[in-house]
């Protein structure tokens, strides 16, 4: 045998594993990436609003609304969400304002009577119950806790739902690490379990689940 | 999660809901059965459904004295869940927690959405008050516009139970908060079957709470509990005048055999 | 199940129970894994053969692992527990340390079924006998009852002249069509020449230095042997549903093989050559 | 001479070396049969997965009906597995080797057909996950099923060498090696399996056991375990061999060929009948125990569970007098003198005992009433239950004549052609 054919050859062989080592890191590489930040990118379709709104303006100095002006209860302490349209024609009877969005929502609504489908951040499941009265009456804690920084948006970000469970990204998390990516996210079942543990309030799963 | 003593109940103080059943004043009218199934979005079942296969998370058994006629004299009782309060024979069964009690109502909730279907709670309640979804859930046209919101719908294949309708403490809990108070005040709360009991056989209340009706009930000479024996506690009494109703709960079942009773 | 999974609880109960279950969890998957590795470290060649011959010795039927020392009589019955490499056999190095006391039918150059075995020749249970020249070389080929199996017409896979060649390792390879049957090596060494069909298949070898034939049959032990492998291959003959069968005393016929129709040919050949 | 074999198809060459197999159109036409069950079943699985478990005959009462009790009873039959590998490994009686490929192969049949009914059992089978994710550990049903499902996971990787020990594929290098490696780590396994399965075999029994608001089944406990819990431990390890026994028989018969020689069965007969003789024994004392304390602690008469036709108090002397005593003592003593066929029939009956045992367990256990205005129930299957077990057995044949066909499950089988 040769020796120096033993050589090339033992050489080639080195640079065929380097490549494979190479080839194998990077496959994992992509992988990840495509599993972690590709898929959960394209699971979750954008749903926009139907109307832009501006919390940080109705909120702000000017005009200095407060939330429960507008997001108030019934008189069994339901939540009623967020108002009709007839309440906002309170001051929008007709446009007030510069904004396009105004205008196309005085046109489209206001004068014609109609109530906007709002397209809900965080519907939770049909099996899940949560009072505001409880935690805000009883519970003393303000809007921001859980809405945080929602007063100071100037724009209605499109929300975003699985594609597979149709649930919302706000419900069902968007990251595999237990991070918030958006202030007003944490509202999964880890996020209301959370809080509960840390104020020491113990509870059985038909407290939240009907 | 079930420990009594890390407990403080969202709305202040402790519970322990139980239901006294006046089986003199039942008439076995099954109102309190259909009463509940609408509170609780209880689907209709389908044709081929028995009454080994429909749920009824309230049923009416009839017993009788096992005497000839004239001296024949029966009764009825109405059967749940009986809430039990020690070692609830279905809790401890459930493999992956879906029941569990309510330390601060006493109430033993079963989660459908956590049920994986093993009907091992079923196999395990001595009063046989837990019942499976053997079909989907389907209404009639237009019925389903009838549903209670604050009920939610169980999917085929999950078992479920009474729960003395929590959503309406729930209800209740939530107009006292917007009323600013901490705690609801007796009466506000009592399940459905209890509301539509035509002789008001049923009083439904707070078994801690000694000035309450029902803990008079429960502590009165003619209240017994069915299987008290088995130990598991449960906090549904009922009660009559009458002795041979009272031995009924704890008679023997081969007993009735010997009296010659069906065996179907 | 976890402790960040919402309704965990540090309770003694829910310890005890998941620690065994994570205990078994990684018992099971920690050998399995282990296994993995190892059979993954064991892919090459020298330890792939150590491999194949301990499984094909395993599979052995007990009656084809009779010692060699059963022949002769010096134990009454024995099987061998050592994969037939009496060099690191320690019953083999104390029966040989004491005078013989033969109960052997057969004498030296006494010819059962016809199958000539050479004097000069040392036996492996793979069916090769081992010739040492007066060089110090060794040659290797195939016995009577072997040669008589192999096929007409089949190819030989020799080993190229500078391959190193294990005790039960491969030898050489037999292969016709999608079929092959191995031939185990009986020695250790060196592969310095080759020899074809034309030869009668043999190949030279040199063992080097400390070349131990100790564990190869000779002298009185071989035609036993011999007549208990006739005996082996009239019952595979018999499994693979064979009409002929060898009447005792009868002669076997030079190319068996050729008497047969091929299918089961491969197994029966590979049976004898000790593959499993 | 048999032409079929060489002329016949290519599949041949699959076979292990040295044996023979019947011609593959023989064997395929003895598995129609089988084939057309396992369709059969897999339309009534398909009908109880799409349609829900109203395709049953289970109801509110019978909530567990005739899947769960042949689940428990083909487990307590594969129970072999466990227990052969116990004496080989950890025990090491080595002439049980001869039958620990075909016990490895009925332990995974066994347990893979239960899981797999388990499976269709259940409401939600895309469920069951949750058990795992969120355990309670105070439910029998939770060990069991953490313990079968690990234990599958065990005769899987057992069941692996054998596989790849084919003639054909151990060819290829990868296959041999890791047969050859997997072998190395058996015994570990074998210790894993042996302690999984006593868990799980005992929990089955537990399940019952813990029953409280059935006075039936409830048995008082021993440690946190109610006394069901070793007696099916128990009672699983001495039906195991005798269920080796039969197979092996039965195959011995079907493929008309001598697989083990007669002290193996004469030792699976032995072994099984010592560990019956200690389970009658203590399953009578259990039995008296609640009938003299336990039930009327609760204020019954015992003898009351056994007015209610059909299940009178026959159902408790056959399980104890006719399937365990006396199939017992002829195990025992006639392991040496009796010929095969009596072991084989003492060995049916050691089954018959413990799928009677598993019955009254499950079946019965629902059909008492237990409030006294309740009644006493009785329940027929569906042919779609019945259909979803054959499945299972019929699952069972081909996986075994398969594995018998093409994989060496009797390495004592070339030798017996000797004798």
């Amino acid at each position: 045998m040769n020796t120096t054919d033993a050589i090339n050859r033992n050489a080639s062989k080195g640079t065929d594993d380097v490549r494979g080592k190479t080839i194998f890191f990077f496959g994992i590489v992509g992988m990840l990436f495509l599993g972690w930040i590709i898929f959960p990118f394209f699971i979750y379709a954008p749903v926009a609003q139907p109307v832009q709104f501006s919390h940080s303006t109705h909120a702000g100095d000017n005009v200095g609304l407060k939330c429960v002006d507008c997001h108030s209860y019934d008189k069994d302490g339901r939540f009623l969400g967020i108002p009709g349209t007839s309440k906002c024609a309170g001051c929008h009877s007709h446009t007030i304002g510069v904004s396009d969005e105004e205008k196309k929502f005085v046109d489209e609504y206001i004068l014609r009577h109609k109530e906007i489908r709002w397209v809900v951040y965080s519907s939770q499941p049909e099996n899940v119950y949560f009072s505001h009265a409880t935690h805000v009456k009883v519970g003393k804690l303000d809007c921001e806790t859980c809405h945080f920084g929602h007063e100071f948006t100037d724009k209605l970000r499109p929300a975003r739902f699985s594609r597979i469970s149709g649930y919302s990204i706000d419900v069902s998390g968007s990251t595999l690490l237990d991070i918030p990516s958006t202030p007003s996210t944490g509202m999964r079942m880890d996020d209301c379990a959370g809080c509960h543990n840390k104020r020491g309030h113990k509870e059985s799963c038909i407290d939240c689940h009907k | 999660m079930t420990n009594g003593n890390q407990v403080k109940s969202l709305t202040g103080k402790k519970h322990n809901f139980g239901m006294v059943i006046d089986v003199d004043r039942c008439t076995g009218c099954g109102a309190c059965m259909i009463a509940c199934a609408v509170e609780n979005n209880v689907p209709p079942g389908p044709v081929d459904a028995t009454d080994r296969t429909g749920i009824t998370l309230m049923r009416v058994y009839k017993a009788d004295n096992g005497m000839d006629f004239p001296d024949n004299e029966s009764v009825f009782f109405p059967v749940s869940c009986q809430q039990c309060e020690h070692h609830p024979p279905c809790v401890s069964v459930c493999p992956q927690n879906a029941v569990e009690v309510d330390p601060a109502t006493g109430i033993v909730g079963q989660i459908p959405v956590r049920c994986l279907g093993c009907r091992y709670c079923m196999a395990a309640c001595p009063y046989h008050a837990r019942y499976f979804n053997w079909w989907d859930p389907v209404w009639p046209e237009g019925m389903e516009r009838s549903l209670n919101p604050d009920v939610s719908l169980r999917m085929r294949g999950v078992v479920e139970k009474c729960n003395f309708c929590f959503h309406r403490l729930q209800a209740a809990r939530e107009k006292a908060a917007a009323e600013g108070r901490d705690e609801i005040k007796e009466g506000e709360y009592i399940p459905a079957c209890v509301e539509s009991c035509p002789t008001s056989a049923m009083t439904f209340g707070d078994l801690l709470d000694e000035g309450s009706e029902v803990y008079r009930l429960a502590q009165s000479n003619g209240s017994f509990r069915i299987l008290e024996r088995l130990g598991t506690g449960p906090k549904i009494y009922y009660f009559s005048e009458r002795e041979w109703v009272r031995n009924i709960a704890e008679k023997d079942p081969a007993s009735a055999l010997k009296r010659g009773a069906t065996t179907d | 199940m976890l402790p960040w999974v919402y309704g965990f609880t540090w309770q003694t109960g829910n310890i005890i129970f998941l620690s065994i279950f994570y205990s078994v969890v990684a018992v099971i998957l920690g050998s399995f894994s282990i296994a993995a590795i190892r059979a993954f470290r064991d892919l090459k060649p020298d330890r792939l053969d150590e491999i194949r011959w301990h499984f094909d010795f395993e599979s052995l039927p007990e009656f084809a692992k009779v010692c060699r020392h059963a022949f002769t009589g010096e134990v009454n019955q024995r099987v061998c527990r050592n994969g037939f490499d009496c060099r690191t056999c320690k019953v083999h190095s104390k029966i040989t340390g004491v005078p013989r006391i033969t109960k052997s039918v057969y004498s030296e150059g006494e010819i059962p079924f016809g199958l000539k075995i050479s004097a000069n020749c040392l036996y492996h249970r793979g069916h090769t006998w081992v010739r040492v020249e007066s060089d110090g070389t060794l040659t290797l080929g195939l016995d009577k009852l072997a040669e008589g199996l192999v096929w007409s017409q089949c190819e030989a896979d020799l080993p190229a002249v500078g391959t190193r060649l294990h005790v039960n390792g491969t030898g050489w390879y037999f292969r016709k069509e999608a079929s092959r049957a191995r031939v185990l090596s009986p020695v250790d060494g060196e592969v310095i020449a080759v020899g074809g069909r034309k030869e009668g298949f043999y190949l030279k070898v040199n063992p080097g230095n400390d070349s131990d034939l100790r564990h190869l049959l000779k002298g009185l032990e071989v035609g036993p042997w011999m007549t208990s492998e006739v005996e082996r291959l009239e019952m595979a003959l018999g499994a693979s549903d064979g009409a002929v069968s060898l009447a005792d005393g009868g002669v076997l016929l030079d190319n068996i093989a050729a008497n047969y129709p091929e299918q089961g040919w491969e197994d029966i050949l590979a049976l004898m050559l000790l593959e499993s | 001479m048999d032409r079929n074999r060489n002329n016949g198809t290519k599949d041949i060459r699959l076979v292990a070396r040295g044996v023979n197999r019947m011609p593959f159109g023989k064997f395929l036409y003895l598995l129609v049969p089988w084939l057309i069950i396992l369709a059969i079943g897999m339309y009534a699985i398909f009908l109880c997965l799409a349609k829900g478990l109203n395709q049953t005959n289970m109801d509110n009462r019978f909530a567990f009906g005739v899947w769960i009790f042949l689940d428990l009873s083909i487990i307590a039959l594969g129970a072999g597995a466990f227990f052969t590998g116990f004496l080989v490994y950890i025990l090491k009686r080595e002439e049980l080797r001869a039958v620990l490929n075909s016990a490895v192969v009925i332990g995974f049949i066994c347990y893979s057909g239960a899981i797999l009914v388990l499976m269709v059992d259940v409401g939600q089978p895309l469920r069951a996950w949750f058990t795992f994710w969120h355990p309670n550990i105070h439910s029998m049903l939770t060990e069991v099923t953490f313990c079968i499902t690990c234990y599958l996971v065990v005769l899987s990787v057992e069941y692996a060498p054998i596989v790849l020990r084919n003639k054909k594929l151990k060819e290829v290098p990868a296959f041999l090696a890791m047969q050859y490696e997997l072998h190395r780590i058996m015994p570990v396994l074998a210790g894993v399996g042996t302690f999984l399965s006593f868990f799980h075999q005992g929990s089955l029994g537990g399940l019952f056991g813990v029953l409280q608001g059935h006075p039936f089944a409830f048995r008082e406990g021993l440690a946190i375990w109610p006394t069901t819990f070793f007696l099916f431990i128990i009672s699983a390890a001495a039906a195991g061999p005798s269920f080796i026994l039969l197979t092996t028989w039965i195959a011995s018969r079907v493929s008309r060929k001598r697989l083990v020689s007669d002290n193996v069965f004469a030792l699976l007969a032995r072994i099984s009948g010592s560990l019956l003789v200690v389970y009658v024994m203590l399953k009578s004392i259990d039995t008296l125990t609640w009938l003299n304390r336990t039930v009327p602690s609760l204020g019954l008469s015992g003898i009351g569970f056994f007015l209610w036709a059909p299940f009178n108090i026959w159902i408790l002397f056959a399980e104890i007098i006719v399937f365990g005593l006396v199939p017992s003592l002829f195990l025992l003593f006639g392991s040496g003198r009796l010929r095969t066929g009596w072991l084989v029939a003492s060995s049916v009956m050691v089954c018959c005992g413990i799928v009677l045992n598993r019955f009254v367990m499950t079946i019965q256990t629902l059909s008492l009433p237990t409030m006294s205005f309740d009644r006493f129930m009785i329940y027929t299957p569906s042919w779609q239950e019945i259909a979803a077990f054959l499945f299972v057995v019929a699952y069972g044949v081909i996986i075994y004549s398969l594995s018998f066909r093409y994989l060496r499950l009797f390495p004592q089988e070339i030798e017996m052609k000797v004798n």
